[in-house]
Formats: C-alpha cells, structure tokens, sequence
C-alpha cells in the first residue's frame, strides 16, 4: 500500500477535477452511431423493443445498483405507463409526445405513491413490499375499465409525432425512439454522476454513516424511486406506441423478474450493464421463441447461473478486465 | 329468515369454513416460508414450485407405481424435500455470506427452471388426480354440504401446523433451530452440525410445501403453473404475518384465508386483491408485521 | 463532583436521567452527563456498561425509554438523528464507518455537500463538486491522508480508515464530535498519530469519546464518567478515577495495592 | 409456380397448447396435401410459433412474419386478445388472417378487418347453442359463474341475452377472480341462488377447476346443471366422464360426427398419438384448404383478390363440411349441441359426446347487422 | 511445578499448545502470533487490557474467527483447519464473554442445548447441584436471568457435555463480588475433578486465587508468562503491562 503512494497522489491530481472519463464519451457516441446505421441492417422492430428494455433495466439499475434497493416490482411502473399512454393515444387522441408524456407522469405519481411505502423496509422486505404492490396494480390492470382486461388496449395509433411527423413508418419510429432512449441514458448517467448521486453512493455504501453526517436518507431513497419509476414508465410508454399494444404482460410479475434478470446478467451498478442485459435476454426471446417453455427454463438457468457465479455480469467482469468504471 | 349483512347466517358460515380451508393451504405455504426464512434468511420464491411439484410427484407415483394417496402424503414431501436439500448443498449454501437478494434471485430463477421443465414435460392444461375413495362423500352439516376431503384438508393442515409449532417451540432439536438462528456461531462452537441443521431445514419447508401440494392435488388441476400465482399471494401472507415468526405464519395464513373468503361473498370483484390491501395497510401501522419483532 | 460547580452555563450537552430498556432489560440507567465546552470528555466502563447505548442515545440513533437530553440549551429529546447533526453535533461509529466504493476524497466531499446543500441536485453533473475539493483536500491533509485522496475508502487499512472517517466528521464543523473508540484496531503508531489528531482539533471544539485504551484516556482527557451496568459510577479528572476504588474493581481491574 | 408461406400461430406451451397447438400444424399440413399442393405447382410451407397467449408476443411474431420472413397467411391464433392483436397487424400489412381458435366476435364485429376470416366458432354461437338448447330443455332459471374480465363479462352478457330472449330468467351472477383456483365459494352461492343451471362464463382451467369443485360439492348431484359456455373436447377429457358428465356444450366439430369426419380424425390420430383433433384443428384444416383453392383459381397472392374469391364461393372439405364466408368474416357453418356422456354411456376414450341437436348456421351465428362490422356499412 | 503438572509428566507434549497464532476481523489484524501452551489439569489465564486480544485468541482457538492462521495441536491434534463443531467434539468448551444465552430457549433448553461430546461428563443433577440457583429457574426464559445468573448458566452448559478443556471469557465480569467468589470455588472444584481450563480475565486477583500460570496478552502476542508463585514478586511488572 504505501509503495502506492506515490502512483495514487499523482493520479489523483491529475483526475481532480471530476469530469465524464474520455472512455463513458466514446462509448456513448459509438452507441449512437450504431443506433444509427443499426436499421440498415437489424429488423428496426426488434432495436425499437431492445431500446426500450434497455432503458427499462436501467431505470431498475438506477434504484438498485446504485441506491442499492431491489424492487420486484417495477413492472408496475412500465405497464401503467404503457397503459396510460395507450389510452392517451387511442381515447383521448393525444399526439404521441403527450401520451409519452401522460404515462411518464402516471408512474411518477404511483412511484410516489408506492415509495413512500415500500422505503419504510429495506432488502428483501423492500422487494417483496414492492412485489405486492405490483401485484395490485396488476389486477388493478386486469379489471379497471379502461385496461380491456386481458385484451390489453389494443390498436393504438402512433399517431404523428408534434401533429407533424407520422409515426406509421417503423424507420421514422425507430429514430424518435432511439432519441427518447438515448435521451432517458443519457438522464440516467446525469443522475448518476450528479451532487445527488454521489449521495446515494454514499447511502448504499453505508447508510448509517450518511445519516450520522446529517442526510435524511429516506427521501433520498424516495426520490431515487420515483425517479427510477419515472423512467420505467418512459420505457413503458415509449414500448406501448411501438407495439400499438398495452396489455397484461407489461404489469405481470414476470417483467419484473425478467427486468432483474437482465440487470444482473449485465451488471448491477455498471452504466453500461443494462443495455447489454436487455440485448442479450430481448435477442433470446426472439430467436429462441421457437422453443416455447425452454425459453423460461433458459432463463432460469441464466438467473441460477448469473447468481452463483457471474455475480459482477457482463460488463462488471469486462469493467475488471480494462480496469475501469464502465 | 334473520340475515346477517345480508347473507343468511347459513351461507355466512359455510362461506367462513370455506375460507378457512383456503386459509389451510396458505397457512401450510407460508409457514414452510416462515421456517426457511427463521434459519436461513433467504426468501424462498421457488416455493410455489415446489409446491407444484409435490402435486405432481404425487400424480405420478400414482400413475406410473400405482401408489395411492395415503403413502403419496408420506413419500412425497421426503422426495421433494430431499430435491430441496440438493439444490441447498450446491447453490444456496454458496449464498450466505452475501446479500440475502442474492437468494431471493437464485431461488427465483430456480421457480423458473421447475415450473418451465414441468410445462415441457407435461403442458399446462392439468392432469387429474381422484379423490381417495375413503375420502370422497361428504357431510350434510346443515348449513353446506362439506366433502369429506375438504374437512379432511383442515384436519391435516393444522395437525402439520401444530405438529410443527410443536417441533419447533417444544423439542430439542427445535431449541437448537432457535439457538441457531440467534447465534450459529455459538451453536456450532458447541459440537452442533449447524450447516447441516440448516440444509435439513430447508429440505423441511420444502417438505412441507410439497405436502401442501399433494394436499392439493385432488381438489384443484395438478398443473405446473399451480404454485405461480399462489405463491404472491402467500409471500403477502407471510409479510403481514411477520417474516420468520412461525406463529404468526400460522395463524395469519388460516386468519386470511377467512378474510378472503368473506371478500368472495360481500365483493367477489376484490377477493383477488383483499390480501395486497390488507399488506398494505399492516405495513402503514406495523411495518414488521402482525407478529414480527422489529429488527 | 466539584468541576460541577463551574456553572452550568459552560454545559453544552446534558443529559438527564437519561434511562433505555431494552425487552427486560434495562441498559442504560438514569445517567447523567454534563459535558463542559470546550472539553475532551471520555467515558469509560466494562464492556456491556451501556457506553454505545449512551452514544446512541444522544445521537438519536435509539430513542430514549426516559430521560431528556440538551444541547446548548435546547431540548433534543425529540429529535431526530439527522436533525441532530444539522445542529452540531456529530458521531463516529466503533466498527468502522467510511463509504468503501468512494474515494477517499469524495467521502470527504460527502459530508461538505450536506452542508453546502446542493446534495439534492440531480440536474447538474458531478463537476460542480469539485468546487468542495480544495476544502476537502485541507482537511484530508489534516488527517495526513493527502496520498490517498484517490484511493478507495474500503482498500485503506483500518488506522487510516479511522482517520478519514475523523476527517469526514471534521468536514461537518461540529460544534461537538462523539467518538466511539477512535483507537479500536489501531496499530501502535496509529494510535499516537490519532491521539495527537484528537488532541488539534479538540482546539475549539467539544469532544466525547468512549475508549478502551487507558493510556490515550489518561493522556486526552480532561474529565471522564465511567459507567458500570448502565449506571454512572465515578465522574471526575483521570487521577479521580482512578483512585476510585470501585472503578479499580469494575474496570481498571482489581488486585493491585 | 406460386410459393405460399403459412404462418400457424397459437398457443404451444399454456393452457390452449392441446386443443391448438402441434395439432393445428398437423391439420394445416394435412390441408396441404389433401389440396396436393405439390402437383398444382404451388410450393407450400408452413412456419409455427407460440405466441404464449399473450397479445403482446403475438403482435410480435406476426409483425416478424410480415415484415422480414414473408409469411402470407396467419392461421389459428386462440385467444382472444392474441387475435385482436394479430387482427390489427393484418389489417396495417394488408394480409389475411384466418383464426380458428379465438373466441372474440370482436373479430367479425367493431373490430373486423378486410383480411380477416373468423372460421370455427365465436362467443355468441357457444352461448346461443348452449343458453336456447338448455332454457329449450326446461332449465329456465340461470345463475352466471364469470370470470372478472372482458371476455367472461362478454360471454356472460350473450348468454344473458338469450336465455331471456328463449324465456329464461338469469337469477344472479357472480364475478370471480381471474384465473382462479378455488370456486367453491362461488359455487356455494350459486347453489344457494337455487337457480337451474349455473352457466360457466369462463375457460380453461377454470372451467376445468369449477366443474371439478362442483362435482365434489355435488353441486350436480343435488340437481343443479352445469352450462359450459366455452370448453373443447380436450377440456372434458381432462376431467374425465366421471367429473364431466351431463355438461350440456355447443361445439362446431366432433370426431364421431360422420364417415368422413371419423376417417380424418383417424388420419390426425395417427400423427398426434392418439389424441382426436378439436373443433379448432377442424377449423384450420378447412380454412387452410379454402385458402389454397383461393390461390389456385386467382392463381396468385393478392390479398383483396383471394378474400373476394373466398366470400364469394363456398367452403366445401369432409370434416366442417360446407360453408360460406360472410362480408364480414364471419364463416357460416352449422354448429352441433352435445351433452357429455356418463362413464356407463361411453365405449372407450375419446367416445365422450352424444349429439343433441344440429343448429344451423344461421341461427348458430350472430347476425350480420348485430355486429357492428365496418365494413358491412 | 505444581502437582497437576507432575500428574501429566508422562504426556511429553503440552495438551494444548499455541504456536504463531494470528487473526483478523475481516481486514484488522487483531492476533499477531500468540504463543503459549497449557498441560493436562491445568488453570492458565490470560491477562492483558481491553482489546488486548484475548477474547480473540480464544475464538481462533475455538475455531469461531473466519480468519486464522499459525497452529493449535491439542491432545496430539491439529485444530487450526477444522471447522467450530469438530473443535468442540474434540473436547473444547467455551463459555463465551457475552454469555451466549438463548432468548428464544428457557434455562433448561439452554443447559441441555450443548450435545455431548465425550463420557464422563457432569449430569444435569450434578450441575443444578453445583448451581441451586437455577433449580428454580428452569422454566424461564434464559434472558430474563440475571446477570450472575446467566453466566452460572452459561458455565453450567458446558459441564454437562464431557468436555475436559475449558476455554472461559471474563466469568467473573459484571458479576458482584458474592457470585465472583462463588464462581471461584466452582472452577477450584472443577479442577479438583480434572478439567483444564484456560480463564480470560481482567481481575487479576481473582485470577491469581485459582490460576497456576498466567500469560500476558498485549497487543495480539502472548509477551509474557509468569507462573502464580512468583505472582507477587512480578506484581510491578504485571502492573505496568496491564497500565494500572
Ligand atoms: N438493541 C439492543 N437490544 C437489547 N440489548 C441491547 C441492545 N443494544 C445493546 N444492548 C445491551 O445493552 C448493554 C449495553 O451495551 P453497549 O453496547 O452500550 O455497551 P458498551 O458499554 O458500549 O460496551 P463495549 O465496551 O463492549 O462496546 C449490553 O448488555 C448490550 O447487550
Ligand atoms: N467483531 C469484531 N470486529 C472487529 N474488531 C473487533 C471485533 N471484536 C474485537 N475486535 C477488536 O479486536 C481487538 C482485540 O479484541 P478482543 O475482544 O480479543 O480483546 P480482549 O483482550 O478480549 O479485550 P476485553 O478485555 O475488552 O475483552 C480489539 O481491538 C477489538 O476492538
Ligand atoms: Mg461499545
Ligand atoms: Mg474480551
């Protein structure tokens, strides 16, 4: 250790002045520029629902790699949002944005609602509290009026985007959803990477300690969980105009699970993990849907697998290979 | 006719028996939950799997060796309970030294890879599964008519709940359990094989999962997804209850399943949620539960 | 007892029959604790004698069974934990307590941005932080950390996570430092380097220890309270103390002279 | 040379996967080769899926099939909300879409599309077999077990409609939770309505679950009978006889129904060990092979040209028998009202149901201007 | 030498001895190479201030420190790798300092919680001889004890198991001088029947009525040994090591 010393001070003057690491930069634009060229070769379908996991994961990797609390139940976020914006779109006739947004904003307000009471416990009574309030806002969702119950709000126009912009063409979807995703990443890494997210570091790394300098640490915990609703919803909302559908899959409690797993297999608390966790699950549903059950039971394993021995995921065990935050 | 809230004082008993049949299957559930959860700290999610499974062990100890209900009861929870004891040894046991998620992750994904190899093997649409013959008939108790299986289930359920409420609060090797979920350490410095206390004890929560499940079996279709959805419901139980009490398990598992018979009577349309309503509102005034020690 | 006389107006925590019971027992008893301005005041007893107890009651992090506690004159029985930092006063905790995925700097940062307050600001990037480095920088040189101020809090050795968690606190500008065994787990050298440590900063400051090491004890404080199951048994300067003979049987230990 | 992709897309691990699923792709090939595609130079192949029930993976797979893997036609397709979502992707492709599984006459009603084609059977020609054979039969007083969701509710709704209409009464209903597990509440409470018949407005397994609880309760024993609105062959031959019998069903296809049907049904055996097809094989077979007689005589892919020729001329094949399709959609066949046998009754498995009555199409089939359909006006 | 060491002259090996012990809490180095050795009837205390690291070297030898290092043979044995359990089934008891008593147990389940590991240990009459007080109590929760009577208890539960070697953490501690006395005689009586027993203790004055060695603890290494006979002659020494 004291042999180090030298090394640590120098990089530490040389790091002092906290900016974004050059590397989070570059990857962040060849990101975009695949997203970019992706289309030309990749079924824009299937980048529009990749996206939209994407930010989903991440908004659950906001709460839970980096306040350090499990929710299982973030479907409940996703799927009333994507309801939400469905009847947006479809009853009320709101242009797309709007419907985003009236999503967006209804799982903010039930983020606020559920927070409040999830964060009164903590570890796996946190994730089983937030599992039991998915659950009622799942038959919430099965039998509320305006849900169609398991038809789901089917049909839903994606409208034009601004009243300008049709949205019908997938190519012209693809782009609006990849700014929105890209958009929500982007929010994500501010957040992280914020006065405020330093906090919440702190708080998952030792919580007593930050209320002992004076933090009241449950709204910070609270404000994380809307936050990271707020976003799921974005995902949710953005998914339903793609897919034209809202239904009961969005809010079962499955999608929680399966945003989890996708969290983990990428890496809890690395900024790149989510992405990579909801490609590599989204491409396996879809090119192994054939295999009906074994898709489950794939998935399973992959949990099972990930749990005893991939703790880090993905691109945590790439992050220790270079030897840096990714 | 005098009526009680509408109902005929009849109807409203039969309807209370009901509930507290339903009540037997959650209490057998979550106090299996509840005892894993005492030694072990770990949320067991594959326990609706596991339930499941002893339905379908029992379904094909019947169907390929022929062996009816009454050695099924017997068998069937040490066969799963001992498949519970396996997935211990390899992967849960690598658990302890981390975050207790960690196991509420593992064992979900192990709720995946059962209920998904028990689709595979034997699709969804249920396989069915008699009533023993010394078993079926029923009683005319004036008020319902109760099948004789249905008391039956009651009569099992809490001789197995108090049966384990006994072992655990009367026994030696229930005092051990209770030293060791204090204090391991000093339990083992005293010469006891704590691990494998606490490998045994989860093989028993998962017995008796599986015994609730062939308990089960003959009244609702033996299918893999069977467990799925209970098992929320029973994770809601068990929080209300107070995680880890053994007591509280018990009594809020048969309490519930009243509550909820009642709903299905005055608002069949909130049966379903009545027990999410109910977490909720526990947790705003005892946020450890009915009869949870707050930690 | 006669330091009391001093008058009261120099107190600036006091704490009154402050009792806690635990299910069936009680751990802390009718203390009372006058600690003066400006004082390096240690609280000593065997191990079980309700020390932390007492810590944590006056942090707030328990809330007392009965009893009242002030502070510069205000009533803080009420309060909570985090309001009682706000107000000044601030505590380590015996098992080491720094943020291990943070750098040592940025531990530091933590405790400048609550009181800046722009610690809810989750618009602006982390850059704005650096405004706080020159500051923390002092006071992680006070600490003699300075070529760690990049490391990870969790890969330094024990002494010197002690030190930056003084350092931290010390980032607050507390009016009064609680601290629960600074020396526990600290080699030798440490210890004299945290003791000379103790003794700068307790320049314009109040300081209540527990501690285990007679020596530091002997060495930094100006009065000391020993406790004995629950209950105060001997208050008074180190030579005191020490002469007491029921803190020789409870504690120092028994069987000289 | 024409090249013809068919999409058979259903349920092939859940709770449909026995009365869809392998099966409908048997039947869909079986079409093929009846047809004798290969000698009339048209090259057919068929792709499958499981869309899992869910609306959300069905939209998914058929949106896939149109855009990237040149699929032309979706058959099959149970459950509802999975075909009204396949429905509206159809409809923005331009393709056709012939569901045999779903239950919806959203299908043929508000929601019908051009491409669209609802060949086996719907909710109003279940509940109208079932609701006027019983109330006919002198079971006038109904109580409603429904399952909390649009479709129950549906269901519900049609069968109330007509029971009052044949001069039935409904004396109560109640709504339980969906799916759901114990029903011995529900029923209890029906039982005490003292009503005929408990009319089952809901499917799967909890039918399944409630017609087997009611048989424990002896809820049938004491009298009452039991209406199940919605449920396949293979429903009753998971309960078994024992459970099962006396259920009074409306069904569009039953293996033993004739010579012809019996010698297919023979053939479908052959390929599924042993299992007998459903209505909803039927259905895929006979619509498939409408389809292909389409493309023969239009002797090519054009959506609006195969959809003229196959409303313009009739269905006509050995197991449904013939048939026309309607403008909208709605594919006119007669449907049979069976009651299940009891164990004494019936010769062996499979041999479940005795037929009661043939109900022709056009009193089995909601009428034209009832439904709402667009593209009627 | 005392008689106790005369009765094991034939064993050549000490029956527990510690060479180069080390431990950690988690990353503290708290044990830095803890020697000492103790024969067969023996009483040996270890001595030394708070945090000293005796507690801790009992728990190394108990096998209850995760992290350990160096060597413990007792009995020809080597300790050091095996897990607490076989540890105590070799013949080790530990009465530890917080006493360990069970809330959950009543003071009956407590005292017969400990399986027995070899013949020839105390029955439980002879222990609730040993200990009236608890005769009357065995019906109540362990907790609600008192303090002296929770550390006869946890003393009791080690009897019954057949373990000869004791290893016990500040029994006197917290304990009012009438209990400390009585403590006194039920150890000298133990060691009349033959146990050994290594005593952890800060009251040196009781240690010295029983003990036949006592080792110096300070900062996690053994620095000294000083056998009871020339206990007076080295009080000033034992002083300034203790900082009294
Ligand atoms: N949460 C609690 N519940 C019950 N008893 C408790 C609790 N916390 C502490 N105690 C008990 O209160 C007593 C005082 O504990 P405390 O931690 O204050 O001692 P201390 O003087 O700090 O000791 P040490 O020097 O070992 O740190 C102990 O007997 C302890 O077991
Ligand atoms: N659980 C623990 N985690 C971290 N450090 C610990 C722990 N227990 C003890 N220590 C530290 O290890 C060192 C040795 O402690 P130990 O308990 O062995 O001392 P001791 O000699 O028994 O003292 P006492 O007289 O207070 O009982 C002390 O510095 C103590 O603070
Ligand atoms: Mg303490
Ligand atoms: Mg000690």
């Amino acid at each position: 250790m004291t042999s180090d010393t030298q090394t640590h001070y120098e990089s530490a003057a040389e790091a002092l002045p906290i900016g974004t690491p050059r590397h989070h930069v570059v990857i962040f634009g060849v990101l975009l520029a695949f997203l970019i060229v992706a289309p030309l070769v990749l079924y824009p379908v299937f980048l529009m629902k990749v996206l939209c996991f994407a930010l989903f994961a991440s908004a659950l990797n906001l709460l839970l790699g980096f306040g350090g609390l499990l929710s299982f139940g973030h479907a409940a976020f996703f799927g009333s949002a994507s309801y939400v914006s469905a009847h947006a779109a479809k009853v009320w006739g709101l242009t797309p944005e709007l419907a985003i947004l009236a999503g967006t904003a209804a799982a903010a307000v039930l983020g606020l609602v559920i927070g409040a009471l999830a964060i009164r416990r903590q570890g796996i009574y946190f994730a089983m509290v937030t599992l039991a309030f998915a659950q009622m806002v799942f038959f919430f969702a099965l039998q509320a009026p305006f849900t169609g119950g398991e038809d789901g709000i089917q049909a839903v126009p994606r409208g034009h985007l601004f009243g300008l912009l049709n949205l019908a063409s997938d190519m012209t979807l693809y782009f609006v959803v990849v700014a929105i995703v890209f958009g929500g990443l982007l929010a994500i890494y501010r957040i992280i990477h914020s006065p405020f997210g330093q906090v919440l570091k702190a708080i998952r790394d030792n919580e007593p300690r930050a209320v002992s300098l004076g933090y009241k640490v449950n709204r910070y915990k609270l404000a994380v969980f809307v936050m990271s609703a707020t976003l799921a919803g974005l995902a949710g909302a953005t998914k339903a105009l793609v897919f034209q559908l809202a239904s009961l899959t969005d809010v079962y409690w499955t999608m929680s699970g399966e945003v989890v797993l996708m969290t983990l297999i990428g890496g809890m608390g690395t900024i790149f993990g989510p992405l990579v966790g909801a490609t590599v699950i989204v491409a396996m549903q879809n090119y192994f849907a054939g295999l009906g059950a074994w898709v489950t039971i794939l998935q399973g394993i992959i949990f099972v697998v990930s749990v005893l021995l991939f703790r880090e995921g993905i691109v945590g065990v790439v992050a220790r290979w270079i030897k840096k935050p990714l | 006719m005098f009526e009680l809230l509408g109902i005929p004082p009849q109807a409203l008993f039969g309807q209370l028996l009901l509930g507290l049949i339903n009540g037997s299957f959650y209490a057998l559930l979550s106090l299996g939950l509840a005892v894993i959860f005492g030694l072990l700290n770990i949320i067991n999610f594959s326990h609706g799997a596991q339930y499941m499974m002893g339905a379908f062990v029992a379904w094909m100890l019947m169907t390929y060796a022929g062996i009816n209900y009454w050695w099924a009861l017997l068998l069937v929870p040490i066969i799963v309970g001992a498949s519970g004891v396996v997935i211990e040894r390899l992967m849960i046991s690598r658990l302890y030294h981390l975050d207790h998620l960690y196991g509420l992750l593992l064992t979900f994904g192990l709720a995946l890879i059962i209920q998904g190899l028990f689709r595979n093997r034997f699709g969804v649409s249920g396989l069915p599964y008699a009533i023993p013959a010394e078993l079926t008939g029923a009683q005319n108790l004036g008020f319902m008519f109760l099948p004789n299986y249905r008391g039956w289930v009651v009569v099992a359920s809490v001789v197995v709940c108090f049966g384990t409420w006994f072992a655990i609060e009367r026994t030696r090797l229930g005092a051990c359990l209770r030293a060791a979920t204090e204090n391991p350490t000093l339990v083992g410095a005293f010469g006891i094989n704590v691990p494998r206390m606490i490998t045994l004890t989860y093989g028993f929560g998962v017995g008796l999962a599986a015994f609730a499940g062939v308990l089960a079996a003959p009244i609702y279709s033996v299918n893999p997804n069977m467990g799925a959805d209970l098992i929320i419901v029973v994770f809601a139980v068990v929080v209300i209850g107070g995680m880890g009490s053994i007591l509280g398990a018990i009594v809020t598992g048969f309490g519930l399943g009243i509550v909820e018979g009642l709903t299905k009577v005055f608002y069949p349309e909130g049966s379903a949620v009545v027990i999410f309503v109910i977490m909720a509102l526990v947790l705003l005034v005892k946020p450890a539960g009915l009869f949870g020690r707050t930690a | 007892m006669s330091s009391l006389a001093n008058g009261t107006d120099d107190i600036i925590l006091s704490a009154k029959a402050l009792t806690k019971r635990f299910a069936g027992f009680i751990a802390v008893n009718g203390v009372d604790l006058n600690v003066r301005r400006g004082s390096i005041h240690a609280l000593i007893g065997p191990n079980g004698a309700g020390k932390t107890t007492c810590f944590n009651l006056l942090t707030k992090f328990l809330q007392p069974t009965s009893g009242a506690i002030r502070f510069n004159g205000r009533d803080i029985t009420a309060l909570a934990p985090a309001a009682i930092t706000r107000l000044g006063i601030v505590r380590s905790f015996q098992i080491s307590a720094v943020f291990p995925r943070l750098t040592v700097l940025e531990n530091v940062r933590i405790a400048l941005q609550r009181r800046r307050g722009d610690s809810f600001d989750f618009w602006r990037p982390q850059r704005v932080l650096s405004a706080y480095d020159e500051e923390a920088l002092s006071r992680i040189e006070e600490v003699g950390l300075t070529p760690f101020a990049n490391a990870a809090a969790g890969e330094l050795p024990y002494g010197r996570k002690r030190a930056l968690e003084i350092a931290t606190t010390l980032a607050l500008e507390p009016e009064m430092l609680l601290l629960d065994e600074p020396m526990a787990g600290m080699a030798q050298e440490d210890v004299a380097r945290v003791s000379a440590l103790i003794r700068r900063i307790s320049a314009n400051r109040t300081i209540l220890m527990v501690e285990h090491n007679l020596s530091v004890v002997a060495d930094l404080s100006d009065r000391i309270t020993v406790l004995a199951r629950g209950e105060v048994l001997a208050e008074g300067s180190y030579g005191e103390v020490s002469k007491d003979q029921r803190v020789v049987e409870a504690y120092i230990g028994a069987g000289h002279e | 040379q024409t090249a013809i992709k068919i999409g058979v897309l259903n349920d092939r691990s859940g709770t449909y996967a026995d009365l869809s699923g392998e099966g409908s792709v048997v039947a869909a090939r079986m079409a093929v080769e009846d047809f004798g595609a290969a000698d009339k130079g048209i090259d057919v192949e068929i792709v499958s899926a499981d869309h899992q029930n869910k609306p959300d993976v069905a939209s998914n797979i058929a949106r896939q099939w149109y855009d990237q893997d040149g699929v032309d036609v979706i058959v099959d397709v149970p459950t509802s909300s999975a075909a009204l979502a396949v429905n509206e992707i159809n409809r923005e492709k331009g393709k056709i879409f012939l569901n045999s599984g779903a239950a919806s006459t959203d299908l043929t009603g508000t929601a019908c599309a051009p491409g669209t084609i609802h060949w086996t059977y719907d909710t109003y020609a279940l509940a109208n077999g079932t609701g006027k054979a019983m109330v006919d039969a002198g079971y006038k007083d109904w109580f409603f077990l429904t399952a909390d969701y649009a479709f129950g509710h549906s269901l519900e709704e049609n069968t109330t409609k007509v029971v009052t209409e044949s001069g039935g009464t409904v004396v109560g209903s109640v709504r339980h939770p969906f799916p759901g597990t114990d029903f011995s509440s529900f029923l209890l409470q029906a039982q005490s309505s003292g009503a005929d018949v408990i009319g089952l407005a809901n499917a799967g397994g909890d039918t399944v679950n409630s017609i087997k609880q009611a048989s424990e309760f002896g809820i049938t024993q004491s009298g009452q009978a039991l209406a199940g609105l919605l449920i396949f062959i293979t429903d009753v031959h998971a309960l078994g006889l024992e459970t099962a019998q006396g259920l009074v069903l409306t069904e569009a296809f039953y293996w033993d129904l004739n010579d012809d049907t019996r010698a297919w049904s023979e053939r479908f055996s052959a390929e599924m060990g042993g299992s007998k097809p459903t209505m909803v094989h039927a259905g895929v077979y006979s619509s498939v092979l409408h389809y292909l007689n389409a493309v023969e005589a239009t002797g090519g892919k054009d959506t609006e040209a195969l959809m003229a020729w196959m409303k313009e001329n009739p269905s006509e094949d050995p197991v449904m028998g013939t048939g026309t399709v309607r403008a909208d959609g709605r594919h006119m066949h007669d449907m049979y009202l069976f009651q299940v046998k009891t164990p004494a009754e019936s010769t062996g498995p499979w041999d479940y149901y005795k037929l009661l009555a043939t109900i022709p199409a056009e009193e089995a089939f909601r009428p034209l201007e009832e439904g709402g359909c667009p593209l009627v006006e | 030498m005392s008689e106790a060491m005369a009765m094991t002259e034939p064993a050549t090996a000490p029956f527990l001895s510690v060479r180069d012990l080390e431990g950690w809490y988690d990353e503290s180095h708290v044990l830095h190479g803890v020697d000492f050795d103790v024969n067969a009837g023996e009483v040996v205390t270890l001595l030394g201030r708070n945090g000293a690291g005796k507690t801790t070297t009992l728990r190394a030898i108990m096998g209850t420190l995760a992290k350990r290092r160096g060597s413990v043979r007792f009995n020809g044995r080597e300790l050091i790798d095996l897990p607490p359990r076989a540890i105590a089934r070799a013949g080790i008891a530990f009465c530890p300092e917080e006493r360990g008593i069970f809330s959950s147990l009543s003071v009956e389940e407590n005292l017969m919680l400990p399986p027995t590991v070899s013949q020839g240990g105390l029955s439980r009459e002879d222990v609730l001889a040993m200990f009236p007080n608890l005769k009357e109590r065995l019906s109540s929760q362990g907790t609600k004890l008192s303090g002296g009577e929770q550390q006869m208890l946890a003393i009791a539960r080690i009897l019954r198991t057949g373990a000869k070697f004791l290893l016990l953490d500040e029994p006197t501690e917290g304990l009012a001088p009438v209990i400390v006395q009585q403590i006194g005689r039920t150890l000298s009586e133990l060691k009349s029947r033959g146990f050994t027993i290594v005593l952890v203790e800060q009251n040196f004055r009781f240690a010295a009525s029983i003990a036949d060695r006592h080792y110096v603890v300070e900062q996690g290494r053994v620095i000294d040994m000083i056998p009871n006979e020339e206990l007076e002659a080295n009080i000033g020494k034992l002083h300034a090591y203790l900082g009294v």
